[in-house]
């Protein structure tokens, strides 16, 4: 039997390393790459309230599954952006992305 | 309980007493035996890939005019056992720049995705490797490892045409993906469960699917060649344009791997062709002898081969951008119109009868296909049109 | 310690080992790869949760769909990701502090609730999950409208993100 | 429940290790005798000609766009299906106005030509 507590801290430590990961990637696709991470650290929570509290009440799962369409939706746009911008300054670093300064 | 009515639940049992009879714990024997099962399913699913080497060639040969192989044992039938043998004895060359993790990982990963689709497929009445409440979304789960592995070797070869290879696969095991994923939602509209298990018997019960949904049969085995990569869709190894594909680069045993899980991975879309739309191991005394429903099982699905491997060297190979305007421009739209028109027809006839049942179902394809054929006539009558109108200035 | 504490411990060691090489890999097809490993351990635990259909949803929309996007998306703007200069930023020791301090700040945080030794509930014998998923999407005292909204969500996302990688200049 | 994923896992590990026997066996028996003109790219005995990653066209890229979007929507769509034997017949206009309006995204990138191949 595991304790609630296992959970909550694995997804504290998953959610830690993708917010790093957003904060200090450089690449713009690896700042997505992180950004899901932290939506998995979520998803672990979500899932394991719903394990862990009235299993009849279906809105852990439920909740669980809008992330999953919101990640693919994030993917899908920012992958995107991602590509146009590469396509039109010639890269990816995020860093270099100072279109607001102009 | 009898070991010909019940022979997996009969052994278990045994074994479970031997086990725990040795003062093993209950939870450790239990795994053991699921190993144990494990083992003999996955031998059983490799015997029959190494028997399908032979029936792939004979029947290629036949189906050329040639004899096929004859030398070995009758009718050639051990010619597999030397082909195994020259694979393994051959040198396996790696690429000097190739990503050697990953380019190792991709043929295991690729066999394995075959291997793992074997535990949910039912063998008979109760010969199973599990009755999984979610078998279904499991099936399309194990093609995504396939996916992956096939961009794992295009990537890790370092091979320019190895890499196109991979990705024109994936382009196309992704697309069709759609139409064979929204096709699997008849049978679980129908019997209301993805399991693998509760749909065959409710086909023992009832009818075969097969009957009240012969297009979702048809859209199922279209989706399942192209899932393949097999003839006409075989466009990661068009020899003219990008040599050999995504497993360019491997020798030996473990171009052995991917040819091994190719094979096995069109005998299970047979074998799960025969799941969702013709009964499965349901035949004549199937349910009292289980063994008899592996036997119908194997055939079915041994024909659901044959019928794989007569496309594949009847019809020759289309273009990438042909075949994904073939998925996204019909193959998509008419399976959501089968999708929409079952959803809205089962429920109304559901409770009138078999009798009712399956002459409507069956004429509501009917009527999808009449729609589609109809549609399809007026757009080639109009680009017909355009055509020679264009053709008519052009010429004066 | 039981099995199950046995596979959590792996599943959430191979999570946590795999989350760090996806954010420090330099060649980011690597990155794409550790993810799906990560994935994959957020699926085994989805299943030791005993949430079977979000354990191979996981499977079928992470690594079937998402990853492989990712890996195409690395290949179609390939001419930075092997870069050999630093992947991180410059001010990555301050972003590691604020992490610390975050994950300090929200495990103190947890450790004051007092619902941590919490045990799992029994199911009940013959409970189907997806039924019961499946009904509680579609009733309308439910959560209907999420599910219409997220079909609206994924005709934006499409729209939007087809939109903006075809449009030329 | 418990049981049927126990065995799921069990069966993933074997069926991952079965492959490898193979290869183990091979990396055994087989000579092994690497050089660099065995170990060179393998282009119909063509010198390589620039990076071997090419960058490929954008459309496979739009492809997987659109089926990323469709593959999360099937998967709203597998409790929708296994529910509508048990549910009242409105249930079944719910699904299929949410299948409708992702047609109507379909549509929409075929009508602008977004599904061609260029």
């Amino acid at each position: 039997m595991i304790p609630i507590s296992w959970y909550l801290f694995l997804s504290a430590v998953l959610f830690s390393i993708g917010l790093f990961g957003v904060l200090v990637r450089r690449n713009a696709i690896a700042i997505l790459l992180s950004i899901e991470l932290m939506l998995n650290a979520v998803n672990i929570n979500l899932v394991a309230f719903w394990r862990y509290g009235n299993t009849v009440n279906m809105a852990g799962q439920v909740f669980a599954i809008i992330v999953f369409a919101v990640a693919a939706a994030e993917v899908a746009v920012g992958l995107s952006l991602v590509y146009s911008i590469y396509r039109r300054r010639n890269t990816v670093i995020a860093d270099e992305l100072d279109l607001m300064k102009w | 309980m009898n070991f010909w009515s019940d022979p997996i639940n009969t052994i278990y049992e045994s074994l479970m007493l031997t086990f725990t009879g040795w003062g093993l714990d209950g939870a450790l024997a239990q795994i053991i035996i699921y190993v144990l099962g494990i083992l003999i399913l996955i031998t059983f699913a490799m015997i029959i890939d190494i028997l399908l080497v032979w029936v792939e060639r004979k029947v290629v040969a036949r189906f050329q005019g040639r004899l096929g192989p004859n030398r070995i044992g009758p009718f050639g039938l051990f010619q597999p056992i030397p082909d195994v043998i020259k694979l393994i004895i051959k040198e396996d060359t790696t690429p000097a720049n190739a990503d050697k993790l990953v380019y190792n990982l991709a043929p295991v990963l690729s066999l394995g995705s075959v291997l793992f689709l074997w535990a949910i497929v039912p063998l008979a009445i109760n010969i199973y490797g599990v009755d999984l409440n979610v078998a279904l979304l499991y099936m399309v789960a194990t093609g995504a490892f396939g996916t992956l592995s096939i961009i794992m070797a295009g990537w890790s070869s370092n091979n320019k045409y190895a890499l196109l290879g991979a990705f024109r696969q994936v382009a196309a095991m992704i697309s069709f993906e759609i139409p064979m994923v929204v096709v699997l939602l008849i049978p679980a509209i129908i019997t209301g469960s993805l399991s693998m298990q509760t749909i065959t018997n409710f086909q023992t019960e009832n009818f075969w699917f097969f009957l009240v949904s012969p297009l979702g049969a048809l859209l199922f085995l279209i989706s399942a060649i192209a899932e393949l990569g097999r003839s006409p869709f075989d466009l990661n190894e068009g020899e003219s344009e990008i040599v050999s594909g995504y497993h360019i680069e491997y020798s030996g045993m473990k171009f052995g791997l991917f040819y091994a899980g190719e094979m096995l991975h069109a005998f299970t879309f047979g074998g799960l062709l025969s799941v969702l739309f013709f009964g499965g191991w349901h035949g004549p005394w199937s349910s009292e002898i289980p063994f008899l429903g592996v036997v119908y099982f194997c055939a079915k699905a041994l024909f659901g081969y044959w019928l794989i491997m007569w496309v594949k060297y009847t019809v020759p190979r289309i273009r990438i951008d042909h075949m994904l305007m073939f998925n996204w421009k019909f193959l998509t739209p008419v399976s959501f119109a089968l999708l929409i028109v079952t959803a809205l027809v089962h429920p109304l006839l559901r409770d009138a009868g078999n009798w009712i049942y399956v002459p409507g179902m069956f004429l509501s394809n009917v009527l999808v296909v009449w729609v589609t054929v109809e549609v399809l006539r007026s757009r080639s009558k109009k680009d017909r049109t355009v055509a020679e109108t264009v053709q008519a200035v052009a010429h004066h | 310690m039981d099995s199950t504490q046995l596979l959590f411990l792996f599943s959430s060691f191979l999570i946590v080992s795999s989350a760090v090489n996806v954010v420090s890999s330099k060649n980011l097809i690597h990155a794409a790869l550790w993810l799906i490993s990560t994935l994959f351990g957020v699926a085994i635990l989805f299943a030791i949760l005993e949430a079977g259909f979000l354990a191979v949803v996981q499977v079928v929309v992470y690594i079937g769909a998402i990853a492989i996007m990712f890996i195409f998306a690395v290949m179609l703007t390939r001419r930075e990701n092997l870069e050999s200069g630093s992947q991180v930023n410059k001010s990555w020791p301050f972003a590691l502090l604020l992490v610390v301090v975050i994950a300090a700040a929200i495990g103190s945080l947890m450790l004051k609730w007092d619902g941590m030794n919490t045990l799992p509930v029994q199911i009940a014998e013959g409970y189907d999950s997806v039924a019961s998923l499946g009904a509680a999407l579609i009733s309308p005292d439910a959560f209907v409208l999420p599910f219409e909204v997220a079909s609206v969500l994924l005709l934006a996302a499409l729209l939007g993100s087809v939109y903006v990688a075809m449009n030329k200049k | 429940m418990q049981n049927s994923w126990l065995y799921i896992g069990l069966f993933l590990l074997v069926g991952i290790i079965f492959p490898v026997i193979p290869l183990v066996l091979s990396a055994l028996v087989a000579p092994k005798k690497p050089n660099p003109i065995k170990q060179s790219t393998y282009e119909c005995g063509m010198e390589t000609v620039g990076e071997s990653l090419v960058q490929f066209k954008a459309q496979y890229y739009i492809f997987a766009l659109i089926f990323l979007v469709f593959d999360v929507e099937t998967v709203f769509l597998f409790p929708w299906a296994v529910s509508l034997n048990v549910q009242p017949y409105f249930v079944v206009v719910e699904g299929i106005f949410f299948i409708m309006i992702l047609i109507a995204g379909l549509s929409y990138t075929w009508r602008k030509g977004m599904l061609e191949w260029v």
